[in-house]
Parts: structure tokens; sequence; C-alpha cells
């Protein structure tokens, strides 16, 4: 009778109470994370958090280590989704509104202006976090041991980055878009440069047929607006998203972020306030795990792998910071945008070009060496260091010293003399381009093979790789080749993309500063 | 060929004969002559006013709208002031005073207007003014002006001294200030002077012998007459402007 | 045969960074080159030989025919027969680009009055100063370079023209001022000071606070023969007798007799001329001169 | 218990993320609009006489309002701080507050016609430093009109016979400025005009990045542009050799009539332009509107400066005794190629032969009834290479050794080719009085006849 009594009504009270812990446990299917066993089964039962370990290695959480610059990269990736789907419900990819309803976003929507730099801002700190999470792998040795091809992909992800971020810089239809937009289908076109040298242009026009892909037309119109909005909200993101799925389902079937071989846990000394050590209560093991029936006996026994006793449970270690780091990414981001606004121009004028016309800022560098030469600039040359990138860690095979920042102290002096001497040899050069021009300067009416050969970018590859190999022989390590190959892309992109976009101005003329350009 | 040389020198000749006669021979005159006389208006003129034009309001503060020209200075008896009275050329006579003329820039003025400077002694041109002056003293050679100096005086109280080198009549002006004016009579003999309020002159110490005196004002223009002059006696020598 | 011992990569590394380091002081040194060149050639129209030559030509009958007939068939149209500047071209007139008409008289050579000239206001010009004037002509004024003719038939042309005046005859010359520019002209220290004294020395009043010529005497400036003149305008950049620094130095010293400039000679020191001098070259914009 | 490091970086970062999140909610919520809606209800309340008027002002909401004009693919957001412009009480209280000037908006109800299509301006924008787009950061094509232009506008729907009737006296006054000073002497509008400058059709609808601002001072609009370059052209675009004398009030003037060379057009239900007729123009008009600009008066033959060469006088009465109509006519027709005299007819500078005719017959007004006597020139007889030597001698000072001009004209030319030979004889011989050229007959400096034909048959030959 009673229990039928509290069936009634006080079951459903009960529920009703009993609803957060309830909903709790439906939603964490191993219950509350209380114990050791609970926190693992968190991790393991939760699809988001399932393609991390129930256990993560001390090494993985320490900031110096990886300065979380992936996990940054894949937040903002997150924020510049979330922002961009929210400028995208006011925006419309048509030349006639494209550009009115971008101002509508800055002036009308609640909050629109915000969105829209976050969503700018994010986009464009991919970029830079990336490239800084791409040098944290290849300084700390960590494209081996079965994460080489994980290296590849995380190239196609930085190009997909790129194009992700290109795209998005066409769709305002601003001045700053459209002059871009002439600027990025200028240097597709480029194969043209080498086709007509070598008299093919009338029979195959790749670069002629790469520009009309691209910019559905001749010209860039509206169907160049259709295209690139359909490449900037559909295509690439679905692509990258698998590809980011697939870079962190390699990261764990390849055993984790990298660990020092001889990784020494003091964490007892310097890593106290980062993990939460594993409390051990009871049982008949000591916390260091063993293996057999030593543990029985008494005496010192011999650990088996002593990475396992510098692991932690990842709830909540792994997932305090793992939101630390998001918090932190998100409130950067705002901060800068409530600050800075996205830049958005005159609207798209075809009839006053802007002088210079620069693409976005991370391709000025590419654009200096296309000023020397369009086809070796924009095709040759990014090609190959893509590809140079992407072998790194097939041509250096050497399997010691993973998980060490720049490999020791040898692998840090050749990045310093690497470093050193890439800025100097390239800001010569630049200077002597400055100042005394190239072979047209020269020799006005030389044909344009010899510049498509000789031209101060191809000069530089060359004096890369040279170097390179040099590091290679003198060093007899290609670890440190690779190192050094790496420096010398990451200076050359630093000071070429520094050129580009502060010392160029109209007619890609060198100026100090933008107060001396001649006109505007 | 012989044409050309006989045209230079004979230009020479005549160019020089104005400006650059003969040189004067310093002696010890005693008991020489004087000669003393009158300059006269025909009749009374207005004295014009000169108008000050500039388009900096400092210098209307300092200087005023318009200011008397002092050019014609007529007294009662008809007497003109500011004749510049002088014997161009004399062969022989008492040595040249040491004295430095001294021209001020004062309220936009040259001051004095009319006078006579020696050669061999110095022109000692200061500025009073708180504004820009330039002193340009031309020559005056075959109703041509020739830059002797053109001096700037761009400060209140500069002073600049030149030597006397050119002698002749010579304008003053101020590039400056297009109204400023003066005349100096750089005199290469003490035989030159000035009239004074009545028209009065008197030039001392002539070595016996006929002379060319020049009257010159610069408003009735100038006349030169003959004059001869007796040991120990003055001669007189009047004259009437009259206005052209 | 050097097989076994290649040239290391280091070493062609180290050689590179040296060439570039060559080239970029090499740039540098080219830019001082090219501030000291255009002096030399002021120097070279007339050579310290060149100088004395003229002064002991004398009045050679041959040379004053030769002279007689170069100058009637080059300058009489427009310095006249007589030489007072009245030939049969009369005045050229020229619409500067601000709109306004300027006259230009051609010179009265019988005066004896002359605007460029390397000795103090007042004096005469040396024989080398009519040679350079006959031989690289005067900008802007229409007065022709001559450097058609042969040194001797120009100098057989100063000798006639210095027939005109008979101060040539009368009057000794002057000693010769020498323009040193000392080093730190151009320099920014000196410009900031000569700014300050192109104020202070009142050059505005004619010159206009920009030095565009327009400032409040600008219009009413006369020259010695009644004629009306415009001050000049530092924005077009090209003195009449050539914007070197030492002309611009010599114009201030000397003053340009005839003209409303006056020397300035005697109320500046010559270091402040000099940075006078800076100044006027900032003016003038040329930047070959500025540091 | 949880690892420090992480958790205090989790907790400041939410902290901070908290803080900015709310300090951009705020500013969200308080848009600079807002303040002046506000205000206006008070002002309304305050202005409201009748209690029927206290109600509506009590009624008037604060909130963001748009004027959407289909027709014109606009929308203009103005009103969101010039809350009165309708509202006649409103006329005395400031600006934005105040009720629109005059009765144009009668004529013009906001409603139609929005506010930008006449003020230009950013009318998308909600704030005012961007609504007004003046200042260079703004990105905006067409910053706000100032109101001494403002009858700039009036052209997009009216013509100027309408807006002569209607005391439209800025623009009316710039048109007559640009036909008198001879503007098109070197600009081409509507497919007449001089080559030397450039076309004026659409210049006041050009976006501000057509004209070079570097050196405008102030607010660097089309308006400051323009007007600084009709005051000083050099000081603006420091190559041009534009040739202007205006006064700073006729400046804005003319500025108005230019910035109302538009090419956007409104469409047909806005416009008032009823087709105006075409008067013929006499010789002096067209002197005046092609020629003057270079020539002035004819009067004054000077070495211009910025044209690097003489502008040759061709109201002087020593020119015309000599050159005949036929003559002046060529040189009209063909220009004088190498100078920046340009071919006239229609072909070129789209004048035609009628209007030529009046030209030349204007010019050849100051013509004296004396003519010179004529004179007899073998050009058989003339001597190239003796020429060539006189030439170098005498001529090439002024004329340029290869005959390319100075201070004296361009002989290599294909005029002089053409012209007849006794013009050029007597113009040697002569010389061009109030000119520099000199007589260089005998009379003047001592060629003989001969001298002058085989000057004559070298310069032919350039």
């Amino acid at each position: 009778m009673s229990e039928s009594l509290k069936s009634g009504i006080e079951q459903f009270k009960d529920n009703i109470f009993g609803l957060k812990d309830s909903l709790t446990k439906s939603y964490l299917r191993a219950g509350k994370p209380t114990s050791d066993m609970s926190r693992a089964a968190l991790m393991v039962n939760n699809f988001f958090l399932h393609i991390q370990g129930a256990k993560t290695h001390i090494n993985t959480l320490r900031p110096a280590y990886t300065l979380g610059m992936g996990l940054i990269a894949f937040y903002l990736f997150i924020i510049t989704c979330v922002s961009g789907a929210l400028v995208m419900i006011f925006y419309n990819p048509s030349i006639e509104h494209a550009y009115s309803t971008v101002k509508d976003i800055n002036y009308v929507v609640f909050a629109g202006r915000l969105m829209r730099n976050v969503h700018k801002w994010s986009g464009e700190g991919m970029i830079v976090f990336v490239l800084l999470h791409m040098a944290r792998v290849l300084y700390t040795n960590s494209y081996k041991r079965g994460r080489e091809f994980n290296w590849l992909i995380g190239i196609v992800l930085l190009v997909l980055t790129f194009v992700l971020n290109l795209t998005g810089y066409m769709l305002p239809w601003d001045q700053l878009s459209y002059w871009a937009l002439v600027i990025v289908s200028n240097i597709i076109q480029s194969p043209k440069e080498l086709t007509d040298i070598l008299g093919l242009t009338k029979f195959v026009d790749i670069g002629g047929i790469q520009k009309e892909f691209f910019l559905a037309g001749t010209v860039p119109g509206a169907a160049t607006l259709n295209r690139v909005y359909f490449l900037h909200i559909m295509l690439l993101p679905i692509i990258i998203t698998t590809f980011i799925g697939v870079h962190f389902w390699r990261i764990r079937k390849d055993g984790g972020l990298t660990v020092p071989d001889n990784f020494n846990s003091s964490c007892n000394v310097d890593c106290g306030n980062l993990v939460v050590l594993p409390k051990k209560t009871g049982g008949i093991f000591t916390t260091n795990k063993t293996y057999g029936l030593m543990t029985m006996s008494k005496g010192v026994t011999p650990a088996v792998d002593r990475d396992v006793e510098n692991t932690v449970l990842s709830w909540p270690n792994l997932a305090i910071a793992e939101a630390a780091v998001f918090v932190l990414c998100l409130a950067a981001v705002i901060v800068y945008s409530i600050f800075v606004d996205a830049p958005l121009k005159e609207a798209a004028n075809a009839l006053i070009p802007e002088n210079p016309a620069k693409a976005p800022w991370y391709f000025l560098g590419l654009q200096e060496m296309v000023s020397y030469s369009a086809f070796m600039g924009s095709i040759v040359i990014p090609m190959l260091s893509v590809l140079g990138l992407a072998l790194i860690p097939y041509l250096d095979r050497d399997q010691s010293d993973v998980g060490i920042w720049f490999s020791g102290s040898a692998g840090k002096k050749v990045a310093i003399k690497t470093l050193i001497v890439g800025s100097v040899c390239l800001i010569g050069m630049l200077a002597f381009v400055v100042n005394f021009g190239w072979f047209r300067n020269w020799w006005p009416s030389i044909a344009q093979i010899w510049i498509i050969l000789i031209n101060p970018a191809n000069l530089w590859l060359l004096f890369v790789c040279a170097w390179s190999i040099w590091i290679i022989k003198s060093t007899g390590s290609t670890r440190m080749g690779a190192i050094a190959l790496f420096t010398m892309f990451l200076v050359s992109y630093l000071i070429l993309t520094y050129v580009g976009t502060e010392l160029r101005g109209p007619n890609w003329e060198f100026f100090w500063s933008k107060a001396q350009w001649p006109i505007h | 060929m012989k044409k050309v040389l006989l045209l230079f020198v004979l230009l020479t000749f005549v160019l020089s004969g104005i400006a650059f006669a003969g040189p004067y021979e310093v002696v010890d005159v005693k008991g020489g002559g004087s000669i003393t006389g009158v300059v006269k208006a025909a009749a009374k003129v207005a004295d014009p006013v000169v108008k000050i034009e500039t388009t900096k309001p400092e210098e209307h503060q300092l200087c005023g709208m318009t200011a008397p020209s002092g050019m014609y200075e007529i007294s009662a008896g008809m007497g003109v002031k500011n004749v510049l009275v002088y014997i161009e050329e004399v062969p022989k006579g008492k040595a040249l005073p040491k004295m430095d003329y001294k021209l001020t820039n004062l309220k936009c003025q040259f001051t004095p207007l009319v006078g006579i400077a020696y050669s061999g002694s110095n022109f000692v041109v200061t500025n009073s003014d708180p504004v820009f002056h330039n002193t340009s003293i031309g020559l005056m050679v075959g109703g041509k002006r020739s830059t002797v100096y053109n001096l700037a005086l761009p400060g209140k109280d500069q002073v600049i001294t030149k030597p006397v080198r050119r002698t002749g009549l010579n304008s003053v002006k101020c590039d400056a200030h297009p109204w400023m004016r003066a005349w100096i009579y750089a005199a290469k003999n003490p035989y030159a002077t000035i009239t004074d309020a009545d028209g009065k002159y008197e030039i001392k110490d002539l070595l016996p012998g006929t002379y060319k005196v020049t009257f010159f004002h610069e408003g009735f223009g100038d006349v030169t007459k003959d004059v001869t002059v007796a040991a120990g006696k003055p001669a007189t020598l009047d004259h009437t402007f009259s206005k052209k | 045969m050097i097989v076994n011992k290649k040239p290391s990569l280091q070493c062609i590394s180290y050689i590179l960074i040296m060439v570039f380091s060559l080239l970029i002081f090499s740039i540098a040194a080219a830019e001082e080159g090219a501030l000291k060149a255009p002096q030399d050639d002021g120097k070279n129209a007339v050579s310290v030989d060149v100088k004395k030559d003229v002064q002991d030509a004398g009045n050679n009958e041959a040379q004053l025919t030769l002279g007689k007939k170069l100058f009637g068939e080059r300058c009489v149209v427009c310095h006249g027969a007589s030489g007072n500047g009245k030939g049969p071209a009369g005045v050229i007139k020229v619409m500067e680009k601000s709109g306004r008409v300027l006259e230009i008289h051609p010179r009265d050579l019988t005066s004896g009055t002359f605007k460029f000239r390397t000795v103090s206001t007042g004096c005469l010009p040396l024989d080398e100063d009519l040679l350079r004037t006959i031989t690289d002509g005067i900008l802007k004024s229409f007065m022709p370079d001559a450097k058609v003719l042969k040194l001797d038939e120009r100098k057989a042309l100063v000798a006639y023209v210095k027939t005109f005046s008979p101060r040539f005859t009368a009057e000794e010359p002057c000693k010769q001022i020498a323009a040193k520019m000392p080093k730190w002209v151009g320099s920014k220290d000196s410009i900031v000071k000569g700014e300050a004294l192109y104020k202070k020395m009142k050059c505005p009043d004619c010159h206009g606070n920009d030095g565009s010529g327009n400032g409040p005497k600008s219009n009413d400036i006369v020259d010695d023969w009644g004629n009306k003149i415009l001050p000049f305008n530092f924005r077009t950049g090209n003195l009449k007798r050539g914007s070197t620094p030492d002309n611009v130095y010599l114009t201030f010293t000397t003053g340009l007799d005839g003209s409303g400039m006056p020397s300035y000679e005697d109320s500046l020191k010559d270091e402040e001329r000099w940075n006078l001098v800076s100044f006027t070259l900032k003016l003038m914009n040329k930047a070959e001169y500025l540091k | 218990m949880q690892s420090r490091f992480y958790a205090s970086l989790l907790l400041i970062s939410a902290l901070i993320l908290l803080a900015f999140v709310s300090y951009a909610g705020l500013r969200e919520l308080n848009p600079e609009w807002k303040t002046y809606q506000k205000e206006y209800k008070r002002l309304f309340f305050n202005n409201a006489v009748t209690p029927d008027m206290k109600k509506k002002a009590a009624e008037y909401t604060v909130g963001i309002r748009q004027i959407y004009i289909k027709d014109l693919n606009r929308v203009d957001r103005c009103d969101n701080c010039h809350v009165g412009v309708e509202n006649p009480l409103m006329a005395k209280e400031k600006v934005p507050y105040r009720q629109h000037s005059g009765t144009y908006l009668k004529d013009h109800p906001v409603t139609k016609f929005g506010c930008t299509i006449c003020h230009l301006g950013q009318g998308n924008a909600t704030n005012k430093k961007e609504a007004h787009a003046e200042g260079h950061d703004t990105y905006w094509d067409y910053p706000i009109l100032p109101l001494k232009h403002i009858q700039s506008s009036c052209t997009q729907c009216h013509n100027m016979d309408f807006l002569s009737k209607h005391g439209a006296d800025v623009i009316i006054e710039g048109e007559k400025l640009f036909n008198e000073k001879g503007c098109k002497g070197c600009h081409k509008l509507s497919g007449n005009g001089g080559v030397l400058g450039k076309a004026l059709d659409g210049v006041g609808s050009q976006p501000i990045h057509y004209f070079p601002m570097r050196y405008v001072e102030g607010e660097r609009t089309q308006p400051s542009w323009l007007k600084q370059h009709f005051e000083d052209p050099r000081k603006v675009v420091p190559e041009s050799v534009m040739k202007v004398k205006l006064t700073p009030e006729e400046a804005d003037k003319l500025t108005t009539y230019i910035l109302s060379i538009r090419t956007y057009d409104p469409p047909k239900i806005y416009r008032r332009i009823n087709e105006e007729p075409i008067v013929a123009k006499d010789g002096h008009a067209l002197y005046n509107m092609y020629c003057v600009a270079c020539h002035e008066d004819g009067k004054l033959s000077a070495f211009d400066e910025n044209l690097k060469g003489t502008i040759p006088a061709i109201e002087n009465p020593a020119f015309l005794m000599n050159a005949d109509d036929r003559f002046i006519e060529m040189v009209v027709k063909e220009g004088r190629k190498g100078t920046p005299m340009t071919s006239w007819q229609l072909s070129s500078a789209g004048l035609t032969d009628e209007e030529i005719k009046k030209i030349v017959s204007y010019v050849a007004l100051q013509r004296g009834h004396e003519s010179s006597k004529p004179v007899s020139v073998n050009l058989k007889t003339g001597d190239k290479d003796a020429g060539k030597e006189i030439f170098n001698v005498r001529c090439a000072l002024c004329h340029g050794e290869k005959g390319q001009g100075g201070l004296g004209l361009n002989l290599a030319n294909q005029i002089i080719k053409k012209a007849d030979d006794q013009y050029l004889f007597k113009t040697i011989r002569d010389g061009r009085a109030t000119t520099p050229m000199p007589p260089f007959g005998s009379t003047g400096l001592g060629l003989t006849d001969q001298q002058i034909v085989n000057v004559i048959s070298y310069i032919k030959a350039f």
C-alpha cells in the first residue's frame, strides 16, 4: 500500500527533485567522476572526449612543451565556425548586396560588428597558430615514430587554412576583396608566363584555364562571388573538419604527443601545480605500477615502463587544461575584436585600382616573389616549399631525441645560426634588389625566360637548400638539416611577408613607411 | 677695327668724364674764396604726403598710415631747404674731412633725407626699426641707377659700416618699403653742402678759379651753373627753381 | 688541381655575407659620391688658369673685334648694339606657374651692375664671373648657354662686354669670396637653425613663409632700372645662377646688385649664412644636398 | 583538488571574458543615435503646445529606423539622428534636431527621396563619423556634400533652365564660369573639348580615390580637391599644366558646377529634365569656351612655364597683318603638333567646321585695314645649308636647334611646311612687334633677303 502510494505523486515529486542526478547520470554514463575509475570512464565514454586517452602523460600537460598551439588553432577554428554562422545569417552573396549586407552587419545587427571582427580575427589567428604549432612540432622533433603521416595531414591543414582565409577575404566585395581577387587570379594565371615563352599558350593555356575556373569567368563578377562563397562556407569547412578529425585520430593512434625517451618525472618538484597526482588509497599495488609478482616480495622492484608512472588521469587534468586554454583563447579574441575593427574599405570598383593592389597579408611574401617572376613566385616556389616541408619526416629518419626542444643544444645552435645567416642574407638580397633592380632593369629587352630561371626568389631557394645540405654535411645529422630548412622557411616567410606588407607601396616600389607613399 | 677701338676709347672717355674724372689733389688752401647764395623756389609747392602702403599691420603701427615727405620745405622767403650744392670737379683744394656718414632707418624713413658723404670716410647705416630694411645705395649715372651697396638690415639696431667708394650722386632706397628714399652726394672733394631752412648755403676755402656748381633737389631736379671765385672774396651764386 | 680540398659551403656563405655587406656599403658610398659630384662641375667651367688668362688678355685688339662680331650675332638681339639691354627682342614675358607675369629685361651692360658675382656688393664682377655667366647661361631667363663657343670666343665676349661700362677701367677689382661649404650644411640641425634665421632675417617679407616668393612685399620691388621684379620662388627649385649650395651661399653673401636682394655679408656671420643655405636647400627640395 | 595552474588560468580567463562581453553588450545597447532620439523626444514634448501634440510627443518611441527607397536602391538611416527633419516644431532647434530648411521636403518627400540622393554621405551608417564619411578612415566613396555645393545635386533631375528660374544661382554661375574660362580648351565634356586635360564626363560622381588626395589640405573630399585644384593646380597635382585664375568665390561656384557633372541617373520617374534648346554660340562665346584658357585675350605673348612654351598672341595686329584667315583656320583645324595646340576639328576636339570658322572670324576682327605689301619670294633659290648656318647662330637660341621651340615657337611642324612663303618671309624680315621676335631684315639685324630665303628653305625641311 505504502509503496503504491509512493509510486504515485510522491514518486513524481522525487523524480522532479532527482532530476539533476538522473540527468547527470544519463549524461555521464559511468556516473559522477568521483573515483579514478569513474574519471577514466568519463573520458572513455564521452563522444567528444574519447578521442583522448583516459590517462594523459605529464609531459603533454607541460605548457612549456606544447605551448597549446595546436589546441589554440583548433579552438580558433571552432570560434570561427560559430561566429561565421552568425555572420552568415545576415550576409547575402550577390555583388549587389554583399557589400551593403556587410555594412548592415556592422551598423544595425546587434553585436554584428563584434561578430564579424571575431570571425575575421580568429580566422587570421588560425594561420598564425597553425604555423606556430607546426614550428613547435618540428622543433620538438615530434614528427617521428609513426607520426610522419600526421605531419602530412598537418601540411594539408595548413594549406586549407590559407585557402579558407583567402576565400573569406573575398566575400565583403569591397576594394580590398576585389583587388585581392584580381591579384590572386593573376597569380593563379601565372603558368601563362611559362607557356607564353614556350609558345604553348595557343594550344593549352593552363594559366588561363585555372583563372577561369577560379573566377568562373574572365573577370571577377557575380559568378566568382558565388563560387568563392560556396568554397568558403561549404566545401572547405567540410574538408578541413574531416582532416582535423583524422589529424586528432592519428595523434591518438600514433601514441599521443611525443615524450622524451628519458623523461624523468620530477613532478613533485616542478609540476606539482600542473597536475593532480592520483591518490593511492588502499590496494595492494604501490603508486608505481609494476608487473609480475615482484611487488609481493620485499625490496625494490624494477619498473617496467617508467612512463606509466608519469601519467595522470585525463579527467580532470587534461580537461581543465583544455577548458582553460579555450576560455583564454575566446577571451583574447573577443577583447581584440572589441578594440580592432576588421577592415572594410570602399565598395568594389573595377575602375579605381587600389595602388598597390595587395593580396591578403599572409600571401604578401608570395607576392613579393611574384614581383620577380610570377610563375616562379606563385607556382613553383610555393609548391616546392610545401613539398619540402612535407618531405621533412621522410628525409629525416633519425629516430633519436624525440620530444626534446631542438633535439638539444646542438639543434638550438643550428637554429640560431640559421636564423642569423638567413635574416642577414635575405635582407641583404632584398636590399640589393631594391637598390639595383634585377635583369629587367639592367637589360630591358632580355628574354623573360632568363628572369624565370634566374631571379632572386630562385637564388634564395637554392641558397636555402644549399644551406640545409651544408648543415647536414657539417653536423652529420639529417635532423639538424630539418631544423635548418624549417628555420629558413620561417625566416623567409616572416621577412618576405613583412617586406610585402609594410615596405612595399604603389607600383610595388620600396618605401620605408606608408607616410612616404606618393599619392593618397 | 680701328673704329671699335676708337669707339671704346671714346666711350671710356665720355662716360668717365661724367662720373670718374681726374683725381683730386690736396693742397694747403690759404685765403681762398668762397661761394654763397640762396636757392629759392619760384612758387610755393605743396609738400606731397607719403602713403605708407604695406600689408604688414606691425609696420603701420610703427610708421603710421601716412608721413610728410619733407620734399618741398620752402621758407617764407621762398628759400628751399635740402638742396645739394656741390662742385663736381675741383682739381685742387683742402683736405677731405674724415667724417662718417650716418644714415638711419627710422620709422620707415631715412634720416637724414639729404646729405653729403666724403670719399675716404664710411657710410654707417643703422636700422632703428624692429622691421626689415634693406638699404640700397645706388649711384646715378646718366639717369640710371647703379647699385653701390645693397645691404640687409633685418634686425633692430643693426649697424653696417661700408667705405665710400664710388663718388657722385646716390639715391638710397629700400626694396621692402618703396616709399623710402634719401639722397647722398658722395663727394671726392670737400666742396659740397646743403641749403639750410632759408635756402642759404656757403662753400668755403676755394682756390681762385672758375667752377661748375651743381644744385640738386629731388623735386625740382638739378642745374649746373658756372661761377668764378676770386681769392679771399665771397662770390654769390643764387638759383631759383621753378617747377616744370 | 685541388680535388680533395673543396671550398666548404661555410666559406662560400661567409663570402656571400661579405659581398652583401659590401654592396650595402657601396650603395651608401654611391650616394655620398652623388653629393659631391655637382660641386666639381661648378668649378671646372673656370679653372684657375683661365682666370689668369682672361685677365692677361687685356684689351687685345683682335679679341675685341672677335667679341664684337660674336656679340653682334648672338647678343645684340636682346642686349642691343650699345649694350643698354634694349635690343630688338625687347622685354621677354614669362607667365609663371602661379599665373603671375614676369617681365625679363635683358641686362643693361652699360651700368656695370651685375647680379652674379663672387665679390661683395657694389663690386665689379670678376672676369671669371662674367665668363661663367656667358658659358652657362642663366636658367629661366632665356639667357642661353654658350657652350658651343670656344673658350677663346667666350673670353673675347667677356672682354667686349667689359667695354660697355667705364667702371671696368676706373675701378680696382675686389677680393673674390670663396664659398667653402662646411660639412654640416644640409644637416637637420643646420636646417632648424636656418629656418629660425629665415624668419629672423625677415626673408618671408619678400619670399613668403613657404618660400614661394609671395611675401607681403613681393609686389613692390623694382630694380635699379625701375622695372618691377619678383622675389625668387624657392619652390621652383631652380636658382637662376644654378642651385648648388655654393651659389645659394654666394647669393646671400654678395647680394644681387641691381635687384632687391641685399647682401647679408655684414648682417650675418659666415656660419649663419650656411645655416640659411641648408634651410633654403630644403625649401628648394634639393634632397641630394640634405642629410 | 585541482591543478592550480590551469584552474587559476581558467578562472582569470573566464573573468576577463565576462567583463569584456558585458562591456561589449553595454556598448551595443547604447548606440550614438539613442542619445539623439531621447533628446529629441524631450525637445518635442517641450515644444509641443496643443495637448494633441503633447500626446504625439509622448508616443514617440526611441528605436532604430530607416528609409528604404526601392527605386533608388538606397537605405538611409540618417533620420536616426536627424530626427526632426519633418517636424515643424523643431524649426528653431540645433542640428541634428532641427527641421529641414526651406520647402524642399514638400516637393521631395523624405519617403520618396531619402537623404543621400542630394546630400551624399553613407546612408547605411548609424554613427555620425561614418554616416558623414568625412576623413579617409571611413572608407566611403561619397562623403557628405558641403551645403555650399548642395546645388550640384539638383542637376540629377532638373535642367539648367528650370534651375535658373528657381534660384539655383550658384550652379548657374558655375556653368557660366565653366564656359567663359575656357575649361573646354583642355577638357572634353560630352564629346567636345581639348585633349590636354582629363575628360570631365561623370567627374562629379567619381569616388574619392579617383582624385589624388596626397597634397589636399583639410578634409580629403571631392569638393576640397576640386576647390584647391582651382586655386592652385600645382599644389594638388604637382605635374599639372592647368592654367586657371579664379577668386575663391569663383572657385567655389565652379566646384559646385563640376560636382554636378554626374553619371548616376536616377530612375525616370524622378527626373524632370526637358530637352533644352541648343543655342548656337557666336564666335566670342566659342573663343571663351575653347581658347581663352591659353590665349587669354590674345594680346600677351609670354613664355608659359606650365606649358613650357610661348603662347602666341593671336590677336596681335602684327600677326594678323601677315596671316590670312586661311592660315589661321588651318592652324585651328590641324593644331600644331609638338605643342599644346590641339587639332580642333570634329574628329579630335569635336568642333564643327562652322564653329571653327566663327572662331577664326572672331580672331580676325582685330586685323587692321592695312595689309602688308606683297613680296616675291622664290624658295627655289634658297640654299638650305647656308640657311642652317644662319639658323644655328641666329634662331636656334629661341627656336631650338631642331626647331623644337623654346622661347620661340615650334617650327618643326606641318603647319610651317604648309605656311605661305610670304608669311614666313615677312615674319622673319619684319619680326613680330610686341613679341621677342626681332626684325632680322636689313632694317633690323641685317640679314639680306637672300639669307632669309635660305633660312626659310631650311626650316621648311625640318
